[in-house]
């Protein structure tokens, strides 16, 4: 292999990865903090991306990279008030009922307004044009990547590093932190809990937002995407250990990396199926997931 | 619990009997509200799979995304015996139900390691496995995207009986009951009280002296059992399989039924799996939003009643009485 | 574009409110008429002299009902509603209102504009959701409850295989819309099933001289093809007839038909030796990896001197608008279009227009032209009994519903008829919305015509099943 | 003859010591209380003997058998069975449910595939689990649903889920934990009466002074996870050491 072709396969690994975290980060976060594995976060995602879509297609898609998160944040807000908050202390069960009752309802209103059919964001010309990375890589030649998938790569890059700074330097991050590892004892240091939950929600769906526009040009959005994009999701934070951001990103990586392999192996009909092997392969040897802590769950 | 207090047998074959009127009577009684006949064969095959479902989640509390595997896996495996071995539906069926319950018990024992969520989440990755293995690298066996046809031009029958229209029905509704005394029997039995206790309280399960890992992974086989049951009948029913029998939608549908009709009531779920079907193939028929209203019915039990159509009864009666019912151990919802 | 929108839904309405007339009446019927066969109906039949015996839904008391079957959720859902105004507009002909469209230019033709065999034409309409599953339930529904005597329409191999299984058990005849799968009218042929939509082997027959002409003998195809047998047959084809003409290919890549994101498959091409890029795709994996491969430069590269080339084998217009300016200068294959300028094209190209302001697409054209062929057939054999309009259909031949003449095959029930090359327009030469492809070529049926059996699964040789009233 | 032996029993948590090398002897048929203050190691302590935890280092024998590496269900099998200090019941089930379970897990083991024999059939068991709704006097409720039951009640409930498993060892977290005095008292003379009448081994880990002076006629006191002392309620009360480790605090005695 050439430099510029391993060049490439790391770039689509790379971009692979950053599709599987950018979902799963939301979900990771309200999960280690609030214990409730979101099926809606699907559903959240569905409503960025169309959010996106809408502004994307009247002002321009890189208004809806500021805006789409904004709103998101909101939606996440009163997500949790109008209906999360009442399940905190209900069931596991009942959690997970509400959360994809919500998904179906938001799917099935999303189709009602937008049709079934696949719907493509209006991209600004810069994103589209095709940039040669070989003029910035020494060694390498040729190499033609989509401006859009870098930008996939680096969002990612930023909203992993711009979570971990959240919650390593700031007080809020220390709280949350503290009520990842112990939920009481977010009670004991006298914190509102409930808007500490309630933001996070809220930062939850921000993230979900940001995946959704940053995936609108590439992938374009239909009312089915948003289960599509939960399922692995929820693999990669299981993979990685529920509530553990680096899992998420380590895991994310992981599967990003395996597909790639899998396409280019001789059995490239494997490569969806390559996600869920992995997933019960980790977890039938650590069932608590890459950094899983023991005493969570 | 009037079960654990009336051990009475008698009250069994009552029950047995008239369940089994009640779904006799289906094929009449649908085409007066815009179903018609075949419409009652569909909702006493899903019936049977999400009494098989109840079964384990009703009873052990443990919500399984992943009760799609076991239906597909049925449904494909009969289709294969009946295409390439015999065409006797009963061994179609046995044989189905043996290997679904070998993968079930597999299944089980590497998802049921984990609690609540992970296993909710588990279930889903292993059903979602088996979908994209069937859609993509055994497509050679599965026929994939287009469904399996390969059991299309059998004539499928018991012992030389052709088990097609009338007779077919008559086996469900036989099926159906047989499923349901079974999956009662199991409930009642001390097996069924240790899964129950596993919902109530599984700690002080655990401090009893009980190994709750293998009672769960005996209940998640023998739900799996049931949904292979299901799966086979419903390829004898269709003689077709369509790939996404093993998708999550399946297993999600399969969970609103359930919880509309009333989880852990046996009976319950398999009126919801009629209510789904109703809606799902008459509503669509109206409203090309019947999803969205699926939607909001489902949404609807889980925020505000929660113990299902089988619950509302004993509301009705609470209500009824006023704030009288402390002490009184009605269990309409929860026993029956 | 929103005006015409609004005129189909309109229409939509008015055709559920019409059924839900219909189903009241038909309830109410049913429930006194269990067990009463042999009644009024039977009586009725009778004195029309009719010695046909009940099978199916025939015989056919009071109008005649079309089951009509299409997307009306899900990915094809537009393409669903183009059908649904085809089938709209095909109704009306019969029954004779509007300017007739094809009925004035089929030849031969006993239709009479009086509906089928003097009785009014209505439908009954289902979802298939372009999920097998869910085709088959409103199937179900269409012909056990509201008494369909035909199911028609559907956007998919998957969705058209399953019912057409189905309508097999319950002979009811089905008579296919988009279906490009061999094995609608191979492996899985059935009595009961009819396609006019060509398929993948016609495609490759079509393309691949053609491809050889514009683009060289001597290029490296590199295949990305969807794992299911559509996508396989359609490897297959255009394997076999680019390699024909000199072709060599460099790999294949099976893609599960769920994947979205076709960046692994597509760096695989871009570090192959490939200068070929061939989609074996329909439908939005079409729409995905085209984009995407755009998007990867591929149109701009060049590989051992050669401008590298992509090629779609089949177009819809879904497809090509869904690829927006991405389908600029790329070979692919349509059944039929709006621009064809025989008679009978242009007929219904007119009527449609002006019923909806907009052109017809391909699965427009297939839904009307089943649609009248059924009719046609039904008085033709001067009764609805299916096994008689099934030979009324088998090995029939007409002129006027597009471009040449039109051979039913009766051993496998495909239609041969010309089918076009055409190629992806640029923007800036486009007319409007619809115009996105240009027609290069009208390949003759002659090149078409493939052995019967030739494109059946090697393991799995069709059998189309009996008509029904065998002793 | 000593039932349970404990011997330099170890058990730490990141750098906190939390057992630190722990002996005690339980003899047959005695009450036996293990005190200390908070976060003395007492709960540690207990969840290592039943096998909710491992061990760092040491010994646990019971009858001669070591209990270290079972899990919790394995430990009960052996006879050892506890008392939670938030009543452990089966909220949705029956009283008689509730103590039938427990009869049940005694007479079939740790797993049965029994189907199709309603347990009310299982006559001998229910016999069992009536007898220990009797013993806590809530066999007039037997068909009620425990959920019901008042906070005392559910704890008596608890009880009688272990007497029906006719314990060789009782290990009890704090009996009277959120009782009202009079509810108090009354578990006090049940335990007293199961302790002489069936001659039942009991540890009991207890904070209220009352209920252990009134209980108890061994202790054992931890302090930060350590053995200080050991002996009969006298010996104990009078040690120095003790006192010094509760600050005083036995002197309001």
């Amino acid at each position: 292999m050439t430099l510029d072709q391993i060049i490439l396969q790391l770039l689509t690994s790379l971009q692979l990865g950053a599709v599987f975290v950018l979902v799963a980060l939301g979900l990771t976060l309200i999960f280690g903090t609030l214990g409730i594995a979101n099926f809606a976060h699907g559903a959240l995602y569905l409503i960025g991306a169309y959010v996106g879509l809408v502004i994307s297609n009247s002002i321009g898609w890189p208004w809806a990279l500021v805006i789409v998160p904004a709103i998101l944040f909101l939606v996440g807000i009163i997500f949790d008030r109008v209906l999360l908050q009442f399940f905190y202390k209900r069931d596991v069960t009942d959690q997970i009922l509400v959360t994809f009752g919500l998904a179906l309802m938001v799917q099935e209103t999303m189709r009602w307004i937008f049709g079934g059919t696949t719907q493509s964001f209006d991209v600004p010309r810069w994103a589209r044009r095709r940039i040669n990375l070989g003029d910035y890589i020494p060694g390498a030649e040729s190499i033609y990547y989509p401006p859009s998938r870098l930008i996939m790569i680096g969002v990612a890059i930023l909203a992993v590093v711009a979570l971990f700074a959240l919650l390593r330097y700031t007080k809020f991050g220390l709280m949350v932190r503290a009520g990842m590892r112990d939920p009481e004892m977010v009670r004991y240091l006298g914190i509102d809990s409930t808007r500490l939950f309630t933001i996070v929600v809220g930062l939850g769906a921000m993230f979900a937002g940001l995946a959704a526009v940053i995936n609108g040009p590439v992938f374009g959005i239909d009312p089915g995407e948003g289960m599509l994009r939960l399922v692995p999701a929820f693999l990669v934070v299981v993979i990685g250990g529920m509530g553990s951001i680096s899992g998420a990103v380590v895991a994310g990586l992981l599967l990003g990396f395996a597909t790639t392999l899998t396409t280019a192996s001789p059995f490239p009909q494997y490569s969806e199926v390559i996600v869920y092997f992995i997933a019960v392969v980790v977890l039938s040897i650590r069932p608590r997931g890459i950094f899983g802590m023991k005493g969570v769950g | 619990m009037k079960f654990f207090t009336t051990d009475s047998d008698a009250r069994e074959w009552v029950i047995m009997i008239v369940a089994g009127l009640f779904f006799l009577s289906l094929q009449w009684f649908l085409p007066l509200i815009g179903g018609y006949a075949d419409l009652a064969k569909l909702m006493l095959v899903f019936a049977i799979l999400v009494l098989g479902f109840d079964l384990f989640v009703g009873l052990t509390g443990y919500l399984s995304f992943g009760h799609a595997i076991f239906w597909g896996c049925g449904a494909y495996v009969a289709g294969f015996i009946l295409a390439n071995l015999t065409s006797n539906a009963l061994v179609a069926i046995l044989i189905a139900a043996v290997i679904v319950t070998i993968i079930a018990f597999l299944v089980g024992l590497i998802t049921l390691r984990r609690q609540g969520i992970y296993f909710s989440i588990l279930t889903l990755a292993f059903g979602e496995m088996f979908f994209f293995l069937a859609i993509a690298p055994l497509t050679k066996w599965t026929n994939g995207d287009n469904g399996y046809t390969g059991a299309e031009d059998v004539h499928i029958n018991i012992f030389g009986w052709p088990l097609e229209h009338g007779n077919l029905y008559y086996f469900l509704v036989f099926m159906a009951v047989l499923c349901l005394f079974l999956a009662r029997q199991i409930r009642r039995s001390p097996y069924g009280l240790m899964l129950r206790a596993i919902k109530s309280n599984e700690t002080r399960l655990t401090y009893t002296g009980i190994d709750i890992f293998k009672y769960k992974v005996m209940a998640f086989t023998i739900s799996g059992c049931f949904g292979a049951i299901a799966g086979a009948l419903f390829l004898i029913h269709e003689k077709f399989v369509p790939v996404e029998s093993l998708r999550w939608t399946t297993s999600g549908e399969v969970v609103i039924m359930a919880v509309i009709g009333g989880v852990g009531t046996l009976f319950g779920p398999m009126i919801g799996a009629g209510i789904v079907l109703y809606l799902e193939n008459v509503l669509s028929g109206e409203t090309g939003q019947w999803l969205l209203i699926l939607g909001a019915i489902f949404m609807s039990f889980v925020i505000f009643l929660p113990g299902g159509v089988m619950d509302i009864p004993r509301r009705l009666m609470k209500l009824g009485r006023g704030n009288k019912q402390n002490g009184q151990s009605d269990q309409n919802g929860q026993g029956s | 574009m929103a005006n015409s929108n609004d005129k189909a839904k309109g229409n939509a309405k008015k055709g559920i409110s019409r059924r839900n007339f219909l189903k009241g009446a038909a309830g109410v019927a049913s429930a006194f008429a269990v067990g009463n066969q042999l009644g009024i109906g039977g009586i009725h039949n009778l004195a029309r002299a009719q010695d046909y015996p009940a099978l199916g839904n025939y015989p056919v008391t009071g109008d005649v009902v079309l089951g009509l079957n299409f997307p009306q959720t899900g990915p094809y859902s537009d393409e669903g509603a183009d059908e649904f105004r085809a089938y709209q507009l095909a109704i009306k002909h019969l029954n004779g209102e509007g300017d007739g469209g094809m009925m004035n230019t089929m030849q031969p033709s006993a239709l009479t504009g009086e509906g089928i065999l003097g009785k009014k034409v209505t439908f009954v309409t289902g979802d298939t959701e372009t999920n097998s599953a869910a085709s088959r339930d409103s199937a179900r529904r269409l012909i056990e409850r509201d008494k369909a005597i035909m199911i028609t329409g559907g956007s998919s191999s998957g969705v058209a295989i399953a019912v057409q299984g189905l309508c097999q058990e319950a002979k009811v005849l089905f008579m296919a819309a988009l279906t490009h799968s061999n094995d609608t009218t191979g492996s899985d042929r059935k009595r009961y099933g009819f396609r006019y939509f060509f398929n993948t082997e016609m495609s490759g027959r079509a393309l691949g001289g053609l491809l050889a002409n514009e683009y060289g003998a001597d290029r490296r195809a590199y295949h990305l093809t969807a794992d299911y047998t559509w996508g396989w047959s359609q490897l297959r084809s255009m394997q076999e007839y680019t390699e024909q003409e000199g072709w060599t290919t460099e790999n294949n890549i099976l893609t599960p038909i769920t994947t979205k994101d076709f960046s692994p498959q597509l760096t695989q091409v871009l570090n192959s030796d490939a200068d070929t890029l061939v989609l074996n795709f329909y439908g939005q994996n079409m729409v995905d990896s085209l984009t995407q491969a755009v998007d990867f430069g591929m149109r701009e590269r060049t590989v051992n001197g050669k401008d590298f080339q992509i090629v779609v084998p089949l177009y819809s217009r879904l497809m090509a608008s869904g690829a927006k300016d991405n389908i600029e200068g790329i070979f692919g294959t349509m059944n039929w279009s709006y621009k064809l300028q025989d008679e009978g094209s242009q007929a219904f190209t007119n009527s449609f227009v002006e019923e909806y302001g907009t052109p017809p697409s391909q699965a427009a054209h297939t839904s009307y032209v089943q649609t009248l062929l059924y009719a046609d057939a039904c008085e033709r054999a001067g009764t609805f009994y299916p096994p008689e309009v099934i030979r009324a259909l088998e090995d029939h031949s007409v002129a006027g519903v597009g471009p040449g003449v039109c051979d039913y095959r009766g051993s496998d029930h495909q239609a041969f008829h010309d089918v076009l090359v055409v190629k992806g327009k640029p923007e800036s030469a486009r007319d409007d919305d619809n115009d996105l492809l240009e027609i290069v070529d009208q390949v003759d049926k002659s090149v078409l015509v493939y052995e019967d059996g030739a494109v059946d699964l090697p393991d799995r040789p069709g059998d189309l099943g009996p008509y029904g009233d065998e002793a | 003859m000593a039932l349970l032996e404990v011997n330099g029993l170890n058990k730490s948590f990141g750098g906190l010591q939390a057992v630190d090398n722990a002996s005690l002897t339980v003899e047959e048929g005695r009450t036996h209380a293990i005190i200390g203050p908070n976060g003395a190691g007492k709960s540690t302590f207990l969840n290592l003997v039943i096998g909710n935890l491992e061990a760092d280092s040491g010994t646990v024998l019971f009858q001669g058998d070591s209990l270290l590496g079972l899990r919790p269900h394995q430990v009960n099998q052996k006879g050892v069975v506890r008392v939670f200090q938030s009543p452990q019941i089966y909220p949705e089930m029956t009283l008689l449910e509730n103590t039938t379970i427990s009869a049940l897990a005694k007479r079939d083991g740790t797993f049965v595939m029994n189907f199709f024999q309603h347990p009310r059939r299982r006559k001998e068991c229910v016999a069992t689990a009536e007898q220990a709704l009797d013993s806590v006097n809530l066999l007039h409720l037997a068909d009620e649903e425990a959920i019901n039951l008042s906070y005392g009640d559910k704890r008596r409930l608890e009880l009688a889920i272990c007497l029906s498993q006719k314990p060789k060892l009782l290990l009890l977290d704090e009996p009277t934990a959120g009782m009202s005095q009079q509810e108090t008292q009354s578990t006090i003379d049940l335990l007293k009466k199961l302790s002489k009448d069936e001659d039942m081994t009991q540890v009991v880990i207890e904070h209220d002074m009352h209920v252990v002076f009134s209980l108890a006629e061994h202790l054992t006191v931890l302090h930060q996870g350590g053995v200080i002392s050991d002996g009969t309620p006298e010996e104990v009360k009078n040690d120095p050491k003790v006192i010094e480790a509760y600050l005083g605090g036995v002197e309001e005695l």
